[in-house]
């Protein structure tokens, strides 16, 4: 069953074509990586898919209803939220208190209070739900980024770059985190410069190069493929190899 | 610096030099003891900040020359030679600190009556307190509504703003008249202002009354830059007088732009900033000829007005005149009830007729409150400006001089 | 100054923003005609070494030394008169003013030099498209011209030392591709250069030197080949 | 639990003040305006605070309460209570007139914008004469006392009802603050992007905030006509002595708090009255001079509100408690 | 007029696009400039157009200790703490003047206070003329300076990237410095050669804040150019209403369009990149 259908996305900014004609579709419970060198778009289009940034043209379907035009809290009420990869969390409130403002979209305070609490269990920070957002170290910020998108309930989760600075046994938590989110049946979109990470828990892998989808297939394909080499890993890695 | 005993907060060189003097002169204290009195506390409230600062600040001239006369000449006799002190405040120009300002002299400092406070605004607020204290209050503010509401304890010294308006035509009329020139259509500009809305009535009213055409009737943002607009309008309804009512800033401009566009019909200014030293100043040459009417003018009692023009060195503008006037007013009836008890000064202000003194100066040549406590006797007068003095030319009765009309 | 002498010595160098620690105890040191580079993840520290450097961190311990100068006492706008021209991330060009003022600019504490438009006329030949767009408002220009106008406003001070944050950052393989043989030419011309950045291929194949920063700590240096060869550098940030 | 018996210490303390300062008095009136000044900079503090708008407009609502009430009286003799819902109303109208072409203004752009719309206020309220009586402004007719017609010959009553509002204003601040819109105005405030990407209608929230604050400032108009008894447009639309003041008030005490605009209150309005009282019959200028250099100092000093002593009292005391 | 507008407004677009602080109190500057050249005409005889120089180092003098003393002090606070600094700074300056010159309105005469250039039915009044010139002569001073001179730029780059200028040697803080000063002293400057036509006291600046607030916030917060479209823009509005409304609501109608503008174009006419 198809959760997220985009078809002939575009946007221009000015004189840079930020995205053209990106189509792919995703089936309910899948983990899609999107992969791409610094300023081929990625972060553009996670923001298009949620609204904050509205496409020249194209379409985008989730769960059946057109999100084309609505506003993020729209999109994120139907069901598809991200987290920032310069993270953006309310840095003056505590880590609670993040979480629990994004449960309010569909609960009262006091029941998003226990939801924000089981999301950050989930992440591994319940110990830390009083700290200030600001205080915290940049992996810790981005575990509340994600705890945060997570309990606005969505059907379709928008993570970029949330494996930053982490390492190796933070980074092997969070995997094992994404699959059990998808386990409880959310479909995932990654962007990560981590390549091994997303080669490993990646049902499918996205290359977006220029604004332009460049492959679309399982990592082994991806991996293989000649022109993402190219594109993304440059000449010099040619030499290299 | 003044030489009144007021009351300024701390001790002051004065009190300390007071202090030396008696104990100098210890061996007169026994027999100057009886006329030791307490003294009658009046409170002046006076925008001595903001925009009005310079109009308030007069005023407090003129109450400081007469408290200071009294208090030379031996102090309210009927109270054994009590002093007068002045409890001096600043309004500010917000009418709600003015009210509050005047609840705090009437706790605080337990006066027998008010003076101000100029602006109409502030004078109205201030006797929303004044009339639930019943403390008399004496203003020579002339909003129409200071009289108007029925209130007791409230004394306006000169004539108001409705009937300054009327003047400010009728006696232009007169004056055209006599000069054998006639009249038939005006223009008036005024700033937006309560005192510029109020006089623009009454001389609307009695241009209608005269039936007299306005070829104009423009108010104006106070404070406005550029009055071109404004003479532009003026010089397309070919009216044959302007009445300007405005304060200084907006007066020259208003007769500089007249000038510059050689208009040379008369302007007849509407007091405010037609009647102030600063007026010829600022115009030097220009200003030669202006009229402008006044709730009164200093030329009436030189005698009076030249002792302010020795202590304050500009001669007495008629925001001083008129509340040297009230302060003596209310000494007299002070002396007449022989009390400083508010109630009592109320009584003695109300119906009686104060003469002599300050009282002359005024047009009526005294002062006499009606059952509202509007003094019937003041009309205003007019006066022109010839030769860096305000001189006044109309009514006839009082003039110092005869008008001179160009046009 | 002598050889032995380093360029630049940074030792237990602890630096950050308010609560947070980024850098905790780095040691670096490069000498005269050396083209270094740190490399490690997104936020791993490495553009904060360089705006430790340039004193635009406002918590620094530790210390800092360039040709024998304690830069801990320097304010930021003196860092420029020791010789040192920063290149920032994200390249900050003065956006409303033309092309051609961003250079002078960059030459702001050399403004008394006499050579100004000979150096300019050097900046030029290195980058011919910059002389095209020499008239044109800096904002309007794309990625790649600004990274040129940023670059070529740090060489106008003709420094002793480049620093180069994220220049690759954000732009098409041809025009990084460009830019890496400029600083090729640039530091043949013996400017030394310490260049940060993310995309670690790129890094090590133009510099002779590096360190490899993780979260915050030194993790690894060697030479490039060196670094280039380690199977932890290799999985971890070449994906392969 | 002790929170709650120091927060009702205190409002017994303000609840038996006002029966020990003579009732016709100068202290009363200072102590009303006082609690006044302070309920209309917690209104002020609900979008200056929790939504981080800093309004330089709110005497446009302000004013709108204390000209639809009296305006109400005059003319058709209805009583400020119910007028003081109506102006509320119209307040309620006008904040949303407002919020909708300002709203994605930020920063300085939404304060410049909102002084102008109350200069807007503030012409038309001299222009309008038929209906305001212009520049001369309006008196508050003088009725038998009477608590129906909000009407006392003494001040006591006013300083009650001026003490029962700033209880409420707060409590209502205290409450949105708690509530989800208060969870949600911090995450606008912070991130505004972020806030929508998580379910936040930022728009929404903000209307809603601009309304709630106009309605409530609207409704203090009316309080502040009451006592005050004459008003006329320079006075209740006024920039200085009333937007910028209660939002200076708010900022001074600490600006999304509860207590700092009460704090900012008790300062200002006394240390206002005070140089009056002591300096302003000696030269023109002093007090309002020494008034201003005051708030300079305090600035410097606490440039995030005196609430910043309070934070730092509690800190050092906690600390020492500790050790 | 709207060239005056545009010069007193300057400063203020100035000072707001260096440093990104709202200064209330620049208006008050207006006032010193005014004060200094009226001290100027009525001790030394100086024609007030002729002593705008003085005004102007005046209020670069006080300016430069402002900043330095007490603006630079909250320069990372929180902005509304900077906005009431200037507040304070208002209550300040207007105060003090009203202590140290009195209350009085004054007023210079000028040989050409009614002169006018005539052409045809249109009457240009000299005041107004020389005021627009001084006014232009000194925006166009101000323009070379920021274009060509070392000091110029190094203060747009402040401006634009102070972390970029900090990384190019610029002493940002001294920049600031000078900023203001500059700002305050061009508001100076534009007082001085107002004052033929316009009297001073200490709350004359009260009657132009809004306006030039309204200038500036028109064309551009923080844009030199902007407050010049900003000034003229004002003028020309003022002109219009006057012709189609009673003149009376001039300023209604200014601030209507201005809201209406910032709801169209926040960043002003000309828009600012800030």
């Amino acid at each position: 069953m198809t959760i997220l259908d985009v078809r002939g996305i575009s946007r221009r900014f000015g004189g840079l074509q930020a995205l053209s004609d990106v189509t792919f579709s995703v089936p309910k419970g899948q983990i899609v990586g999107l992969i791409g060198p610094n300023g081929a778009g990625k972060t553009t289009f996670f923001s298009t898919l949620v609204g904050l940034i509205r496409p020249d043209s194209g379409s985008i379907q989730l769960d059946g209803t057109s999100v084309v035009g609505q506003k993020p809290h729209k999109v994120a009420a139907l069901g598809m939220t991200k987290t920032f990869q310069n993270v953006a969390l309310f840095a003056e409130s505590s880590v609670l208190d993040n979480v629990l403002t994004a449960g309010l979209l569909r609960h009262d305070v006091e029941t998003a209070r226990k939801e924000a609490l089981i999301c950050l269990d989930r992440v591994g920070l319940k110990s830390v739900a009083h700290k200030l957002a600001g205080n915290l170290s940049f992996p810790e910020r981005a575990r509340v980024e994600l705890a945060r998108a997570l309990c606005t309930g969505p059907k379709v989760l928008l993570l970029d770059e949330v494996m930053a600075a982490l390492n190796p046994v933070e980074m092997q938590e969070i995997m094992n985190l994404i699959r059990s989110l998808r386990d409880d049946g959310i479909t995932l979109l990654v962007v990560e410069h981590h390549m091994r990470a997303i080669m490993t828990i990646c049902d499918r892998i996205l290359v977006l190069n220029f604004g332009r989808l460049l492959a679309d297939g399982t990592p082994e394909q991806v991996a293989n493929d000649p022109v993402v080499v190219e594109a993304y890993l440059g000449r010099s890695m040619e030499a290299h190899k | 610096m003044s030489k009144t005993t007021s009351h300024r907060g701390g001790l002051s060189r004065r009190s300390l030099l007071a202090g030396t003097a008696s104990l100098l002169a210890s061996p007169m204290i026994v027999s100057s003891a009886r006329a030791q009195a307490k003294p009658v506390n009046i409170g002046v409230i006076m925008p001595l900040s903001g925009a009005n600062a310079q109009f308030g600040i007069n005023s407090r001239n003129g109450i400081e020359l007469v408290a200071d006369e009294i208090n030379a000449a031996g102090g309210i006799k009927a109270l054994g030679g009590a002093k007068i002190n002045l409890i001096v405040a600043d309004a500010t120009s917000t009418p709600t600190t003015a009210g509050t300002v005047a609840q705090r002299l009437i706790t605080q400092n337990e006066v027998t009556a008010i003076l101000g406070a100029f602006a109409s605004s502030l004078t109205i607020a201030i006797s929303e307190v004044t009339e639930r204290r019943d403390i008399p209050l004496l203003t020579m503010s002339f909003a129409d509504q200071i009289t108007g509401r029925g209130f007791k304890n409230i004394f306006q010294i000169v004539a108001k703003a409705s009937a300054l308006g009327k003047a400010q035509l009728d006696y232009t009329l007169a004056i055209a008249q006599a000069s054998g020139a006639k009249i038939d259509k005006i223009a008036i500009m005024y700033e937006d202002t309560a005192y510029g809305t109020a006089q623009a009535a009454g001389l609307r009213a009695a241009a209608k009354a005269a039936n007299i055409d306005i070829a104009m009737d423009d108010a104006y943002p106070l404070g406005i830059t550029d009055t071109t607009p404004l003479i532009n309008k003026l010089r397309a309804s070919g009216a044959q007088a302007v009445f300007p009512v405005s304060y200084l800033n907006d007066s020259l401009l208003l007769i500089r732009t007249m000038r510059q566009q050689r208009i040379t019909i008369p302007a007849i200014g509407g007091a405010a900033g037609y009647v102030i030293p600063d007026f010829e100043k600022g115009l030097g040459e220009f200003a030669e000829n202006v009229l402008s009417i006044a709730p009164a003018n200093y030329d009436l009692a030189p005698d009076l007005t030249e002792r302010f023009r020795k202590r304050f060195g500009y001669f007495m503008v008629h925001e001083a005149l008129e509340h040297a006037v009230a302060l003596d007013v209310l000494v007299q009836a002070i002396e007449k009830a022989k009390s400083a008890r508010a109630e009592d000064v109320t009584m003695a202000l109300r119906g009686a007729k104060f003469t002599g003194g300050w009282t002359k100066a005024m047009t009526g040549g005294a002062v006499e409150f009606d059952s509202t406590g509007l003094n019937t006797l003041s009309v205003p007068v007019m006066a022109q400006w010839r030769n860096k003095e305000l001189v006044t030319v109309w009514p006839k009765d009082v003039a110092k001089g005869t008008a001179v009309w160009k046009s | 100054m002598s050889a032995s002498q380093p360029l630049l010595e940074i030792k237990g160098l602890n630096a950050g923003y308010g609560e947070i620690e980024v850098l905790h105890g780095i040691d670096l040191q490069m000498f005269e005609g050396e083209f270094v580079c740190i490399i490690g993840a997104n936020t791993a520290g490495k553009s904060t070494i360089l705006r430790a450097i340039s004193r635009l961190v406002p918590h620094v311990t530790g210390t800092l030394r360039f040709a024998g100068n304690d830069l801990s006492s320097r304010a930021s706008h003196d860092i420029p008169t020791l010789g040192i021209a920063h290149v920032p991330e994200g390249r900050h060009v003065f956006s409303d003013m033309m092309v051609e003022e961003n250079l002078m600019l960059g030459a702001f504490t050399a403004r008394h030099a006499k050579d100004l438009s000979s150096r300019m006329e050097g900046i030029f030949e290195l980058f011919p498209r910059l002389r095209e767009r020499r008239g044109q408002l800096a904002g309007t220009l794309s990625g790649g011209e600004q990274q040129m106008v940023a670059v070529g406003r740090a060489l106008m001070l003709q420094p002793k030392l480049l620093l180069l944050d994220e220049p690759s950052h954000g732009l098409a393989p041809k025009v990084v591709e460009e830019m890496h043989d400029a600083f090729t030419k640039i530091h043949s011309r013996g400017t030394s250069i310490l260049l940060v950045e993310q995309n670690v291929g790129l890094a090590l194949d133009v510099a002779t030197r590096g360190y490899v920063l993780e979260s915050g700590r030194i993790a690894l240096q060697g030479t490039s080949a060196e670094l280039n060869e380690n199977p932890a550098v290799r999985a971890a940030y070449l994906g392969i | 639990m002790k929170r709650w018996i120091a927060i009702l210490a205190v409002i017994a303390i303000a609840a038996v003040l006002p029966l020990l300062l003579s009732p016709t008095g100068y202290w009363i009136r200072v102590l009303t305006f006082t609690l006044l000044f302070a309920a209309m900079a917690q209104v002020w503090n609900i979008i200056g605070g929790l939504a981080n708008q800093t309004s330089l407009g709110h005497a446009a609502f302000f004013g709108i309460g204390a000209y639809t009430s009296t305006i109400l009286v005059l003319k058709f003799g209805i009583s400020p209570w119910i007028g003081m819902f109506a102006g509320g109303f119209l307040g309620g109208v006008a904040a949303l007139i407002i919020a909708v072409p300002t709203m994605r203004l930020q920063g300085h752009y939404f304060a410049l914008a909102t002084l102008a719309f109350g200069e807007v206020m503030r012409v038309i309220a001299n222009v309008w004469t038929s209906l305001t009586g212009g520049p001369v402004g309006l008196s508050v007719p003088f009725v038998p006392p009477s608590i129906a017609a909000y009407s006392f010959k003494q001040l006591l009553p006013h300083a009650y009802i001026a003490l029962i509002a700033l209880i409420i204003v707060t409590v209502i601040f205290e409450a949105i603050r708690r509530s989800a819109m208060g969870y949600r105005l911090r995450a606008i405030k912070e991130n505004p992007a972020a806030a929508e990407v998580i379910g936040i209608d930022t728009t929404k929230v903000k209307l809603q905030t601009a309304v709630i604050s106009g309605v409530l400032m609207a409704m203090l108009g009316t309080l502040y006509a009451q006592v005050a008894v004459f008003f006329d447009p320079d006075t209740v639309f006024s920039a200085a002595s009333i937007s910028i003041r209660v939002a200076l008030i708010a900022i001074l005490g600490g600006v999304g708090t509860a207590i700092g605009p009460i704090l900012g209150a008790l300062f200002i309005i006394p240390v206002e009255e005070l140089m009056n009282d002591l300096f302003s019959s000696g030269a023109a200028g002093l007090s309002q001079l020494i008034f201003g250099v005051i708030l300079i100092a305090v600035i410097l000093w606490r440039p995030r509100g005196f609430i910043t002593v309070f934070d730092s009292l509690m800190a050092r005391f906690s600390s020492k408690a500790r050790s | 007029m709207g060239g005056v507008y545009a010069v007193i407004s300057i400063g203020l677009t100035l000072v707001y696009g260096v440093m990104g602080i709202v200064n209330f109190a620049q208006a008050e500057f207006l006032m010193i400039g005014m004060f200094v050249s009226w001290f100027a005409w009525a001790y030394l005889g100086l024609d007030p157009v002729l002593a705008a120089p003085l005004s102007f180092a005046v209020a670069f003098g006080i300016g430069w200790l402002v900043q330095g003393q007490l603006i630079a002090r909250v320069l990372k606070a929180p902005s509304v703490a900077q906005i009431f600094l200037t507040v304070g700074l208002l209550i300040v300056i207007e105060n003090g003047s009203l202590l140290l010159f009195g209350s009085q309105f004054r007023s210079v005469t000028t040989s050409y206070q009614i002169m006018s250039l005539s052409l045809g039915a249109l009457f240009i009044s000299v005041p107004y003329l020389i005021a627009f010139g001084m006014s232009l002569a000194c925006g166009l001073a101000l323009w070379w300076f920021m274009r060509t001179s070392w000091f110029g730029r190094a203060m747009r780059a402040t401006a634009q990237n102070p972390m970029a200028a900090q990384l190019m040697g610029i002493d940002t803080a001294l920049m600031y410095k000078i900023a203001f000063a500059l700002g305050v002293g061009l508001t100076a400057f534009g007082g001085a050669v107002i004052l033929p036509y316009v009297t001073v006291f200490p709350g004359v600046g009260g009657q132009f804040v809004v306006l030039m607030f309204t200038v500036v916030v028109l064309g551009g917060l923080g844009s030199v150019a902007g407050a010049v479209v900003g000034g003229l823009a004002v003028g020309v509005i003022q002109a219009l209403s006057s012709l189609f409304f009673p003149i009376q609501l001039q300023n209604l109608i200014l601030f209507i369009v201005f809201i209406f503008v910032l709801a169209v174009r926040p960043q002003g006419l000309v828009g600012a990149s800030r």
